[in-house]
């Protein structure tokens, strides 16, 4: 072959690639590709995934044409539709991991949005910002994510666990403990699973009682049973027979069901104070027969708690998912809603900074330290410089609303952000162990 | 041991083949095909380390043990040593495994058919008992890898990529330079007649156990380049029982005949599961399961043997 | 005291429910030397449909006597359809190959039943709560039993009588005994073995299932819940002797009551104990504490 | 100790639950002997070897190699001291060729254990090994798996990889069984003449009366677990026991 071919076909190799790599960051889009990722089979799909992915479509399908209440009445996201991809949450870390380059590398996504599990999002974090893809977690909890690292291309609109774990036990002292004197009554213990948000969880509800209730007394055997395990006949039998009576739990998706039913059976609420983190979801499923009674939080003001708030914004969302799904939205349908507007926000926002289709770098500069009105509430970006959001959690009791045939909640207490969740930059457990120095509540 | 080793066409075949595997994956094809090829070769190790048992007839049903140890192994240095290195990290897992195989090698060496499958899968889920409930462990979230190192410098994914194939080539030419030696060959020999090769004057349980250990490290060392390809270790995806079944799946459905086999069914499963994954998400278990039963039945040989009837190198048998 | 009972409560529901399913594992294997990978599948079916039947059986607010007709249909349909076609077209074919490919090809009929399901029965975890509600609980030792959970004792000593009523006084047990013991002395003695064969799978699958279809109203059915009990099944009978059917009962019982105590005292160990125990019994005596005898071969 | 004695049992004994194999087994062998053992099946002759080579563990009694106390060794140790045996149903490697069969032996039998590291074509050995084929003669089926081998050719081949071994004493478990007439003196010329060359002492088991008068300096009948005779074949040949129990 004769030197001048070669040398003409490196000129049209290298024209090709150049001709291939540039446009891609240069012209405006019509389409934003997001991969949304929740579970859509096991069981979290039906009370979370599911839910969740709804959710994500009401919002993602009201922006695009432009029919949500304001202050989100624009339409597209800086001014492309966004195309969702959605894409199942199950299998555990490592396989999510090998998902989540495909959908970098292969389907050239330009954000990813969801995660509902801690375990996942503590594998994706790291993975998010090595490739540099814009990654919102919409969901899962684990304080570990932004404590361990900071992450340059990862937010998370959902406030974690600390607070949810932390408003409990301040709601155990301002309502459940006026009055109690006795020992048993004092004690508590729990069951989580074991993994990131289960183990965190606890922790962070035992420091929380250690300082609001410093009388009161934690068991020396909390459950922890595997992720869906689905069975729970013997930790049932284990916690009844602990003395305590109050037992917490951040039991979410199908185990929550499964325990509930689990303990009914067993008469396990006639002696027992059960404090939900996030059962909220499961409410309506059981419907009639949950029990009245439960402490319970739906991590933040959403789902259960604000079924009654008269925001526009909330009342659109209920009533467009009730038209379309036939059901109340779920927690994890506010929390993956919340996560699409903050994209919508970085976009537009990043798009008239820039005067034309931004950039990831852009987008990513826009959305850090934004405050932004969510359904029922106002989220913060913070938290791990910008990126984690805060915002109040609420927790209330269980009571059967015979009037509507639905359940209902009351004694509803909220907990604003600077009570639960420690100043940015702080250790969560330093400082809850410290006597959470500068906090500031209702 | 390695004499002449570079000369045999097995190698030569095997060289060439991670070249050609390498080359296409960093300069040609796109990052997700790459990334295929890349947990192809690493879990290909793992594969090659069952076939080289499976020449024995002893069929592990808990490999994901040294698979999983590996990868834990990578995590825990990095975890409380700092260990980020590329180097250390595969001598890491490869030692680990190493000494693991070493220390249950002495029980297992004894067992043969269906009590060797099963006390190999007890030992592996004794492990997956451990990791799925020691929050020390990670429990069933596992724990992050972060991106591996060579002598200070961020290695990066085209030069993790190379590394792999180092380590791959390196691993064709010992199996190679076992499996050719008359220690490899006492084992097919084992195979057929136990007896015979104790009379001959060497230990049966010996030489299993040497062929044991070979096959813990090469798994091992799977496991750990796994972990730094993935950046994820969990128990469910490394260890449990189901891991153990996808190993043993793509050994048959390598084929037993080449070293070279293990690698070209391990890249050809990662390509079905992606496919499989992205084309039909609620039934891309059926698809391999399916495959598995195609493969039993109608390719007993496994894929290798597809390659043999077209194979321009395929020697002449006199 | 309290405890000891709670724990020992406890350990033989659990024992129970391992016994109905590693019961049929144990079978299989004893006659026809097949570990079952699949197993794990005729047990997730039998779980689904017994759950789909009784939340319409509940939903309609049926007779609850239907329920457990429900229960044993399902299992009895599960295990004639999937043992059949698995066993008359897979397995059958495969009798004269290497051992560990027939556990091979039982795992890919694992997962091919595993994804069967989510198209039949959808994504959703399912919650036959039904027949466990309507029981009720019962204080026994101090706490709340669920006393549909204490009928699976029950249904094990049944299900236990039937096998060795029907393995010591029938002449099939009989003939069976003399498959299991030694199957080419069987054929020259003008046993139809394929048929034997075919029988005996099949109601290994049923046994799977009726585990399924029992405990479904006391768990979440959801997919892949059968990747746990696969190998709990597997520890079960390797601790009692493959093959051998007092061996299955004394497998679970020790599963059972270890875990319980584990779960108990030791919540960590829970997983890790009952594969230690596999693994030591192995070691210590691989044939199982129950090993069934084996003809002399020369 | 007699002199040049390199096999002694004391009172040897055997049983399989409660059934006596071989009771009062008392034998010397001197150095360079050539033994023949005779009997009907199921004598016991078998067991013997069995017992002498490791393979069975003896019920009672002592079996002492060169003065030292060699009962119940395992066959791999008995292989080690010297004590080497071939198999009445040829025990070979079926899968693999004729020539990788006696290569492994080859190399097993090198003291040095690097030889098992070495490639099995390594080029050395390779030539010794077909020394050795073109001595017994099967060294035009050295490319062949066993397994398409008649049952001659696998006798000799099995008998080769004991040999190889270089023993001090070769117990052969009936090395013409299966061989055709032709072919038994032919293999056994080649055997006995290379290992008299090398002074190796052989006990052989044998139904053929014939090659028994040929090769051996003394016969041994074995008749319901006993040695009912242990003389010169001449001798023991004309025995009336021998006749009773043996021949007739």
């Amino acid at each position: 072959m004769k030197l001048i071919n070669l040398k003409t076909l490196g000129r049209i190799a290298i024209t090709g690639l150049i001709a291939s790599v540039l446009p891609m960051s240069v012209n405006a889009k019509d389409t934003v590709k997001v991969g949304v990722v929740s579970f859509l089979t096991g069981p979290a799909a039906g009370p979370f995934g599911t839910p969740a992915k709804q959710g994500a479509e009401i919002v993602i399908d009201a922006i695009n044409s432009g029919t949500m209440p304001a202050p989100y009445n624009t339409k597209g996201f800086a001014g492309a539709t966004m195309n969702p991809i959605f894409s199942d949450e199950s299998g555990g870390g490592t396989k999510q991991v090998g998902l989540f380059r495909d959908f970098v590398q292969k389907q050239n996504v330009d954000a990813m949005i969801g995660y509902i599990s801690s375990g996942n999002c503590m594998a994706i974090g790291p993975v998010a910002d090595e490739v540099k893809m814009l990654t919102i977690f919409s969901t899962c909890g684990t304080e570990r994510l932004y404590e361990e690292k900071l992450r340059s291309h990862v937010f998370r609109t959902q406030g974690n666990a600390v607070g949810d774990s932390l408003a409990a036990a301040k709601y155990i002292a301002d309502e459940y403990f006026k009055g109690k004197v006795s020992t048993s009554d004092k004690m508590y213990t729990g069951i989580n699973q074991n993994y990131a948000w289960g183990q965190d969880s606890y922790k962070f509800f035992k420091l929380g009682m250690a300082q609001y209730m410093p009388s009161a007394v934690g068991s020396t055997k909390p459950q922890f049973p595997k992720l869906f395990s689905g069975q729970y006949g013997s930790e049932i039998s284990a916690l009844s027979l602990d003395k305590a009576k109050i037992v917490h739990t951040s039991f979410w998706n199908g185990d929550f069901e499964a325990f509930m039913l689990q303990a009914l059976v067993r008469g396990f609420f006639q002696k027992k104070i059960l404090v939900s983190s996030v059962g909220g979801s499961g409410v309506d499923s059981l419907d009639k027969k949950f029990p009245d009674g439960v402490i319970m939080g739906t991590r933040g003001n959403v789902g259960l708690i604000v079924r009654n708030d008269t925001t526009p914004l909330n009342k659109w969302f209920i009533d467009s998912y009730k038209k379309r799904y036939g059901a109340y939205p779920l927690g994890p349908s506010y929390q993956y809603a919340r996560a699409v507007m903050l994209y919508k926000i970085g976009m537009d926002k990043a798009a008239k900074a820039a005067g034309k289709f931004p950039t990831q770098d852009q987008v990513i500069a826009a959305m850090k330290g934004v405050t932004f009105e969510s359904f029922a509430d106002t989220i913060e970006m913070k938290r791990g410089d910008g990126h984690q959001a805060v915002h109040s959690i609420a927790y209330g009791v269980t009571k059967y609303n015979k009037a509507k045939g639905e359940p209902g909640i009351e004694k509803v207490i909220k907990y604003s952000a600077s009570c639960i969740y420690p100043p940015a930059g702080a250790i969560s457990q330093k400082w809850v162990e410290s006597g959470m120095p500068g906090r500031k509540c209702n | 041991m390695f004499k002449g080793i570079l000369k045999e066409q097995t190698i030569q075949v095997g060289i060439g083949f991670v070249f050609i595997v390498v080359l296409l994956g960093t300069f040609i094809l796109p990052e997700w095909m790459s990334n295929n090829f890349m947990y192809g070769l690493s879990r290909g190790l793992a594969v090659l380390g069952l076939m080289i048992l499976w020449r024995t007839n002893l069929v592990s049903f808990g490999h994901a043990l040294y698979y999983g140890f590996g990868a834990y192994a990578v995590a825990m240095a990095q975890k409380y040593l700092g260990v980020t290195d590329v180097f250390l990290r595969i001598i890491i897992a490869i030692t680990a495994a190493g000494i693991l195989g070493f220390v249950l090698g002495f029980i297992l060496r004894r067992y043969r058919e269906i009590f060797f499958a099963m006390l190999s899968l007890a030992f592996s889920m004794v492990l997956y008992g451990l990791l799925a409930k020691a929050e020390f462990l990670g429990s069933t979230d596992g724990m992050s890898i972060s991106p591996s190192t060579m002598f200070g410098f961020e290695l990066g994914r085209f030069g993790l990529f190379y590394f792999i194939g180092f380590v791959v080539i390196l691993s064709l030419i010992f199996a190679h330079a076992y499996l050719r030696s008359s220690l490899g060959h006492l084992t097919t020999a084992i195979m057929d007649n136990e007896i015979r090769v104790e009379y001959l004057g060497y230990s049966v349980e010996k030489a299993i156990h040497i062929k044991y250990v070979i096959s813990a490290c090469l798994a091992g060392g799977a496991g750990g380049l796994m972990a730094a390809a993935l950046g994820q270790v969990d128990p469910d995806s490394m260890v449990l029982w189901s891991v153990s079944g996808e190993l043993v799946f793509v050994t048959i459905m390598a084929g037993l005949g080449n070293i070279l086999a293990p690698f070209v069914g391990a890249i050809f499963f990662e390509f079905i599961r992606t496919y499989a994954y992205e084309f039909a998400p609620q039934a891309w278990q059926m698809i391999i399961g399916g495959t598995l039963l195609a493969i039993i039945f109608f390719l007993p040989g496994g894929l290798w043997s597809l390659f043999q009837k077209i194979n321009p190198f395929k020697k002449e048998k006199k | 005291m309290q405890f000891l009972i709670t724990v020992l409560l406890d350990g033989l529901i659990y024992a129970s429910y391992l016994f109905i399913v590693s019961l049929g594992l144990t079978i299989t294997f004893g006659v026809m030397k097949i570990l079952n990978v699949a197993h794990g599948g005729f047990f997730a079916w039998g779980a689904y449909l017994a759950s789909i039947s009784i939340i319409y059986l509940g939903d309609n607010e049926y007779n609850s006597f239907l329920y457990y007709f429900a229960i044993f249909l399902s299992a009895i349909i599960v295990g004639l359809f999937f043992g059949y076609i698995i066993e008359r077209f897979i397995l059958r074919k495969m009798y004269n190959e290497d051992i560990h490919l027939i556990v091979l090809a039982t795992f890919g009929l694992f997962w091919i039943l595993e994804d069967l399901i989510l198209h039949v029965f959808g994504v959703d975890p399912l919650m036959p709560y039904y027949p466990a509600m309507e029981l009720g609980g019962i204080e026994l030792g101090g706490i709340f039993q669920g006393v549909y959970s204490l009928t699976l004792a029950g249904l094990a000593i049944i299900v236990a009588f039937i096998c060795w009523y029907f393995l010591k006084k029938t002449k099939y047990g009989k003939v069976l005994q003399s498959v299991i013991f030694d199957r080419e002395v069987s054929v020259s003695m003008g046993i139809n073995v394929t048929k034997v064969y075919l029988i005996t799978f099949i109601i290994g699958g049923m046994l799977g299932a009726l585990g399924g279809a029992y405990i479904a109203p006391t768990i979440s059915v959801s997919p892949g819940f059968a990747i746990d009990v696969v190998v709990m099944s597997f520890a079960v009978v390797v601790i009692g002797g493959m093959g051998s059917v007092p061996g299955a009962l004394i497998g679970s019982l020790i599963v059972g009551l270890v875990r319980a105590f584990a779960v108990h005292q030791a919540p960590i160990l829970e997983l890790f104990i009952i594969y230690a125990i596999m693994a030591i019994v192995l070691i210590i005596k691989p044939e199982g504490l129950f090993a069934p005898p084996k003809p002399r071969k020369i | 100790m007699a002199i040049n004695e390199i096999l002694k049992t004391t009172n040897l004994q055997k049983s399989f639950s409660g059934i006596i194999a071989a009771e009062d087994i008392n034998i010397s062998v001197k150095e360079g002997e050539i033994i023949g053992i005779i009997g009907a099946n199921g004598a016991g002759k078998t067991v013997f070897v069995n017992m002498i080579t490791g393979y069975l563990k003896p019920t009672s009694g002592t079996i002492e190699f060169k003065g030292n106390n060699i009962t119940g060794i395992k066959p791999r140790e008995a292989t080690h001291i010297g004590v080497c045996r071939s198999f009445q149903v040829s025990q070979v490697f079926m899968s693999m060729t004729v020539k990788q069969n006696l290569m492994i032996a080859m190399s097993l039998a090198k003291k040095s254990g690097s030889q098992l590291l070495k490639p099995i074509d390594d080029e050395i050995l390779s030539k010794e090994c077909d020394k050795i084929l073109k001595q017994y003669n099967i060294i035009k089926q050295k490319d062949l798996i066993v397994s398409t081998l008649s049952q001659g050719m696998r006798k000799l081949l099995d008998i080769a990889m004991a040999v190889v071994g270089e023993p001090k004493i070769l117990l052969l478990d009936e090395p013409t069984s299966g061989v055709s007439v032709e072919e038994k003196f032919g293999i056994m010329d080649i055997v006995i003449s290379a290992l008299k060359k090398s002074g190796t002492t052989v006990l052989f088991v044998e139904h053929d009366m014939e090659i028994v008068e040929r090769y051996v300096d003394r016969v041994m009948a074995f008749y319901q677990g006993q040695i009912i005779c242990d003389a010169p074949p001449k001798q023991a040949l004309k025995d009336k026991k021998v006749i009773q129990y043996v021949l007739g």
